[in-house]
């Protein structure tokens, strides 16, 4: 397999057979994994361009480029589009489909055909989003707080919410998947404590999936049952509380927020031990970390509630757990970087964004203690604040895990080396105009400058125009990789098994894999990581 | 995962149970009782939903996994209701103020 | 008739686990979806106590305990068609399984009877709703609930039935046998399913204050 | 303030600000702190430990102690946290005695603000320096939040529901006044100005102005909606005397009881049935739809004024600042 002709004529999963039946009926889990990838690029750069709009707008205190509505349409489209249809699916419905088994050792997930089915979901989720905003878009953020969803907005809320419920089903069904695989599909020696990491976060995450998911897919339901008959549980009219709309849905968008991170760390534990050759530092304390903050993650949801009218016991009871979920993720942090120690430190790609990941992560995390506490997030809540917390998050941290990941498993996917040259120059530009667009935003928020505005006071306009900046330095460092990671499948070199030198399962294979990844059923003997014995040879 | 076949007198039996609590919820309900009421009828559901779990649904028979799969659907549920009912029950009975610093 | 073992799994034992928990599984995220509503009611039930009490007052008790005894009879039927399939009696699984569909079409001819004279004595919430007792609000509220709720716990059965309809169509045609009879194992967890959400319906929506 | 021109900390002129402005900088620190420890440790590791041919990398040890130390020591950090907000948060929620009473109706796009002798303002509130005032909020159609930045202080106006917040104004000047929580098209619009006065100015302010107060507002809607033709005539069995029922708990019809507050008030305007006062026929008709969410505050403020030991202090209110749901209790 290590010559060139080899790899030409050997059969993988891409050249098993060819023609777009082979793709829209496929049950193989990488292919499915090739189907999310397109569909949510695609998505990603539709939020994007929303987000880029956003961005214009806000380059002038007076609202001049678009009319209000059509802002509030903007910043809400983004936010469905980006978390509903781009985030949640990332990591888990792309590199989690492609992965899980293959880390496992098994030959596929353990329900293909629902696997297909939840892209099918996804896609069909999409659909309705995409004529929800065809039609005229939605205005309610994303949030879609009643009463001004379910009786006051006249845009196409019903249409947005049917298409959230669909891809909410989607999301269940990979989760439900990656636990039943998990649980029956290792490979003989796969025991619980050699799994990989990212296998530990994706569990913890389907859990997230399975059991968050069907909370906020009823409560939307009960939202358009209420536009609908205009008659509903969250009427003020009927004595409905509107607060209640918000325990329901914060129950499920609270931990969803850790379904758009866990992954990510997941990432970032495999592509911090590949590429400082390196056994990870604390592998039980990682790994429960995961399961820690999936479990204590759902006791925490009322912290977007301080100044909403929950009663204050209930906000301490919150306030305080908020801080306890926040322990997990600091020893997650502290444990990477003592992995890095004595390590053998590669520059690639990959690992720039890792360790890009752990910076911006701290910070996001950190300023999330901010909003955990109390008093303080009577200051802050719904300004400025919030968003760059959680575009810190979101966006320094699972976006950059992304994209690193996407990096790291490329050989693997593709069979191809992405330009290593032009991949840290993206990683760079990213980061930096990252932090230009939403460091900004910190201080915006402590000021007062309110979220949604679409015009705003005039002493705000100098951070504004950062941003605004920041955010199109961003967009060149997102719109690279695009290229030159479809530039590499035809002209990108060859790659090995096993280039970056790893262990994990699938790196023994061929790169790319075969249908049923592995010839003869792996027999695991060693934990995970365990670069020790190996490393030499391969530096 | 069901090696174990349950003989049909065991069915026979659940069944005969269920309905003998149907028939006690619906008597429980019309006497008087404050708050027993609402306990009582939730609390005989409760039962009737666990032995319908446990017998015919097969779980007595199951591995621990199961149990485990079984359970967490119902923790979570609890997890929704503490938290939430945490707030109403709790709503505006803050304490008055004892020395105000002026 | 052969063992179906798909190529994932290793053995047809693995396969049968791992479509177990599979279900239950997925049985969790239904048990969260109708919890939803169930805090929903739960909340709205300690705030408006009275008016609650007396707008169930308006469901017919004897109805709904006819149909929760229905109900369960057809998860009796229901365990015995398993069973039966455990056996490998193909003629008993069949009828079992027809009797549980035809016991969830009473329910539900039941339920749309009820539904019926609702719609007569103008409970459905909307611009329709009359009410001549205190605080038509809150008794609207309570209907919302009510019809909420049951409609979701009759889409459910409506599901149920249909499963019903094929696994006695792939049982006729043979597809079972004493050892692979998965599909009507799993037909049988969401029968009961079903039944359970039912089982906290009926006293939560039709008992509310029967002692006043 | 307003028209300041480009600044990256905000003025500071509530009491409550000076607080949080202590906890914020502490958190900077902290964060600082830790974000900094980490991005110098990660870089330093980095560049020493880089990949080099010569050089394999070491087996990594495992150490509870670490472990340990590094969970221990923020869990001890957020708790402290978690208490020094904590004790703001709470200070925050109870307004003082005597405080200021201002109702504040915000709805698609504005706000309605009304002084406690009757003095109304839109999307302006002129306010004390020095002296405690309490908002209490509510909303007539979709959920707002009434934000001033420079005092730090927020409340969410919910419809049907009665929210308080209070503050204490430090410094002379024009501050912003923010919708905060998303309501529509014009939610960006939702703005105005907050002046805080010298106490004399304020109350010149206020008293050069004569229209009537709430309680008199309210007093004259008493007889224009025919309140007083049961409640104050001869009929007084058939209806309840509202005179000295404000802050206590009065027995309802079929058991239970219900705390005579704000909320049950409006309660007992719009939807006479709900919770019927013992002894009494349910007569009274509802005034869904006639009276206005202003009207309403003018009418409460007037039955609370005819409790005249409790409305005196205005101190209900403080205990329970924020009041329940409608119907709240049984
Ligand atoms: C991936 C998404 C993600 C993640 C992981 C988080 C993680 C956290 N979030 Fe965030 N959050 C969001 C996405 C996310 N959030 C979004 C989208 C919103 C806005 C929703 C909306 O209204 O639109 C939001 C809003 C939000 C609020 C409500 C703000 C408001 O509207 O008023 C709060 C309040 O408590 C909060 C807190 C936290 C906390 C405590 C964590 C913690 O889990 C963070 C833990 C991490 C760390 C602490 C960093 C690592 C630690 C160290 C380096 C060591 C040092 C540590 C200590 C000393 C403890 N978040
Ligand atoms: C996964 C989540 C995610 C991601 C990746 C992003 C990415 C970005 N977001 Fe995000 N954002 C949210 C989730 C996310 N956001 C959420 C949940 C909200 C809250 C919504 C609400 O309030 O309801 C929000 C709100 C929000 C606001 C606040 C709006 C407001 O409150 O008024 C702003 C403002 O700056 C903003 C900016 C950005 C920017 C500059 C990026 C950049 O990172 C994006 C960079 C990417 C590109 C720039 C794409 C490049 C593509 C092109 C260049 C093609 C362009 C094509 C055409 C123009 C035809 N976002
Ligand atoms: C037709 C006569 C009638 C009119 C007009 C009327 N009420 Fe009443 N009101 C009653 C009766 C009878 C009760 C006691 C029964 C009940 O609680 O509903 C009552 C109860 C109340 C209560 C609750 C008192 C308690 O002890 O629980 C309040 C507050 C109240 N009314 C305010 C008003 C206001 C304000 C108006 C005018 C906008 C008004 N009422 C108009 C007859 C009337
Ligand atoms: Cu009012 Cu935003
Ligand atoms: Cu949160």
């Amino acid at each position: 397999m290590s010559t060139q002709l080899a790899i030409f004529t050997r059969e993988h999963y891409l050249n098993v057979s060819y023609g777009w039946k082979s793709w829209l009926f496929t049950r193989d889990h990488k292919r499915i994994a090739l189907l999310f990838l397109m569909t949510i690029t695609f998505f990603f750069f539709l939020g994007g361009a929303f987000a880029t709009m956003v961005r214009l707008e806000l380059m002038t205190p007076q609202g001049d480029l678009f009319q209000a509505q059509t802002y509030n349409k903007l910043f809400s489209m983004h936010g469905i589009v980006m978390i509903f249809l781009f985030l949640i699916p990332s990591i888990p419905a792309v590199l989690g489909n492609f992965l899980v088994p293959i880390m496992i050792g098994a030959r596929d997930l353990a329900f293909p055909r629902l696997n297909l089915l939840s892209w099918y979901l996804l896609v069909i989720g999409g659909v309705f989003t995409l004529w929800a905003i065809v039609a005229g878009g939605v205005d309610t953020g994303w949030t879609f707080y009643t009463p001004y969803s379910s009786l006051f907005s006249n845009t196409n809320v019903v249409l947005a919410v049917i298409g959230i419920f669909i891809s909410g089903f989607s999301s269940i069904l990979t989760g439900l998947n990656f636990i039943v695989t998990i649980h029956q599909m290792r490979a003989p020696g796969m025991t619980w404590f050699r799994l990989p990491l990212f296998i530990w976060s994706h569990y913890a995450t389907a859990i997230i999936q399975v059991l968050g998911t069907p909370v906020v897919a009823i409560t939307l339901l009960l939202v358009a049952v209420e536009r609908v008959w205009r008659v509903g549980i969250f009427d003020p009219a009927l004595g409905g509380d509107p607060i209640l709309f918000q325990h329901l849905f914060w129950f499920y968008s609270h931990p969803a927020v850790y379904i758009m991170i866990l992954p990510g760390m997941g990432v970032v534990s495999e592509l911090i031990t590949t590429h400082s050759h390196k056994q990870i530092f604390g592998y039980t304390f990682v790994a429960f970390s995961s399961l820690a903050i999936a479990i204590i993650g759902f006791a925490v949801w009322g912290h977007h509630m301080f100044v909403a009218g929950q009663s204050q016991y209930a906000s301490l009871m919150f306030s305080i757990l908020s801080f306890l979920v926040a322990i997990p993720s600091a020893i997650k942090v502290f444990n990477w970087t003592a992995t890095l120690y004595k390590g053998s430190i590669s520059y690639s790609a990959p690992m720039l964004y890792a360790l890009g990941f752990i910076g911006l992560f701290t910070i996001g995390g950190l300023t999330g203690l901010f909003l955990a506490t109390t008093a303080v997030d009577l200051h802050v809540t719904d300004t400025y604040f919030v968003v760059a917390h959680f575009h810190y998050i979101m966006v320094g941290g699972m976006v950059m895990a992304y994209l690193g990941g996407i990096h790291h498993w490329w050989p693997k996917i593709s069979g191809k080396m992405y330009p290593e040259g032009w991949a840290r120059l993206a990683a760079l530009i990213v980061f930096i105009g990252f932090n230009l667009t939403f460091f900004p935003q910190f201080v915006l928020g402590y000021l007062g400058m309110p979220r949604r505005y679409y015009a705003y006071a005039d002493e705000f306009q100098v951070l504004n125009v950062m941003s605004t900046a920041g955010a199109s330095i961003l967009a060149v460092g997102y719109v690279l990789p695009m290229v030159y990671l479809i530039w590499s499948l035809r002209y990108g070199e060859s790659a090995s098994a096993n280039p970056w030198g790893a262990t994990g399962l699938e790196w023994q294979i061929p790169s790319p894999p075969p249908t049923e990844n592995f010839e003869e059923t792996p027999i695991v003997e060693e934990p995970a990581y365990n670069y020790e014995s190996y490393s030499r040879a391969s530096v | 995962m069901t090696e174990t076949i349950v003989p049909k007198k065991i069915y026979f039996r659940v069944w005969g149970t269920l309905l003998i609590l149907l028939a006690v919820t619906v008597g429980v309900a019309y006497i008087h009782l404050g708050w027993f009421n609402p306990a009582a009828a939730v609390g005989i559901a409760g039962i009737k939903a666990l032995i319908i779990i446990l017998y015919f649904m097969h779980v007595r028979y199951s591995p621990k996994v199961l149990w485990v799969f079984v359970s967490a659907g119902f923790v979570w549920l609890g997890m929704l209701f503490l938290w939430t009912l945490g707030d109403y029950l709790t709503r505006s009975y803050l304490p008055p103020p004892t020395i105000w610093p002026q | 008739m052969s063992l179906i073992v798909e190529h994932q799994f290793d053995d047809y034992e693995q396969q049968q686990q791992a479509t177990t928990l599979g279900m239950w599984g997925f049985l969790a995220t239904e048990v969260l979806f109708f919890g939803g509503m169930f805090l929903g009611y739960t909340v709205y039930r300690l705030l408006y106590h009275a008016p609650f009490g007396e707008a169930s007052r308006h469901l017919d008790v004897v109805l709904g305990a006819v149909n929760t005894g229905v109900l369960l009879c057809s998860s009796l039927t229901m365990a015995l068609g398993v069973h039966e399939a455990q056996e490998g009696n193909r003629r008993m699984v069949m009828l079992f399984l027809a009797i549980t569909a035809a016991l969830g079409m009473i329910f539900l001819g039941i339920k749309f009877f009820e539904y019926y004279q609702k719609f007569e004595e103008h409970l459905i919430p909307g611009p329709h709703f009359m009410w001549n007792g205190a605080d038509a609000r809150h008794a609207s509220l309570f209907f919302i609930f009510y019809f909420v709720m049951t409609g979701m716990h009759a889409l459910h059965m409506v599901i149920g039935i249909g499963l019903m309809a094929i696994l006695v169509f792939l049982t006729w045609r043979g597809k079972f046998s004493s050892v692979y009879f998965a599909p009507i194992e799993l037909g049988g967890l969401y029968w009961h399913f079903v039944d359970i959400v039912w089982v906290f319906l009926f006293p939560l929506l039709y008992l509310v204050e029967r002692s006043r | 303030m307003i028209g300041e021109g480009f600044r990256l900390f905000p003025v500071q002129a509530s009491t409550f600000a000076e607080k949080l402005d202590r906890l914020y900088l502490f958190l900077v620190g902290m964060s600082g702190f830790f974000a900094g420890l980490i991005i110098i440790l990660v870089i330093t590791f980095a560049v020493i430990y880089r990949r080099r041919a010569d050089r394999a990398p070491e087996k990594t040890r495992t150490s509870l102690g670490l472990e340990l130390i590094w969970t221990v020591i923020p869990l001890i950090l957020v708790m402290f946290i978690f208490l020094w907000g904590a004790d703001l948060f709470l200070d925050q929620s109870i307004p003082p005695q005597g405080a200021e009473d201002v109702y504040v109706v915000g709805k698609q796009w504005m706000w309605k603000a009304q002084h406690s002798n009757g003095r109304r303002e839109i999307n302006e509130l002129h306010v004390p320096v020095g002296r405690a005032v309490k908002i209490t909020a509510t909303s007539q159609d979709v959920i707002h939040s009434f934000y001033i930045p420079a005092f730090r202080v927020k409340q969410d106006a919910v419809p049907g529901q009665y929210r308080t917040m209070w503050f204490q104004a430090t410094k002379a000047g024009e501050y912003h006044l923010f919708c905060a929580e998303y309501c529509g098209t014009d939610h960006s619009k939702m703005i105005g100005r907050i002046i805080a006065m010298q106490d004399t100015a304020y109350q010149n302010w206020l008293g050069g102005y004569t229209e009537e107060t709430p309680v008199q507002a309210g007093e004259k809607l008493f007889v224009q909606f025919d309140c007083a033709n049961c409640h104050e005539s001869g009929r007084r069995q058939r209806c309840p005397n509202l005179g000295g029922l404000y802050g206590t708990t009065v027995a309802l019809a079929g058991g239970g009881t219900a705390l005579f507050d704000e909320a049950y008030i409006r309660e007992s305007i719009l939807d006479p049935k709900a919770k019927i006062a013992a002894g009494y026929e349910p007569v009274m008709p509802t005034f869904r739809g006639q009276v206005t969410e202003e009207q309403m505050l003018a009418l409460i403020a007037y039955i609370k004024s005819l409790s005249p030991n409790v409305a005196a202090t205005s101190t209900e209110g403080a205990r329970r600042p924020q009041s329940s749901v409608p119907g709240k209790k049984e």
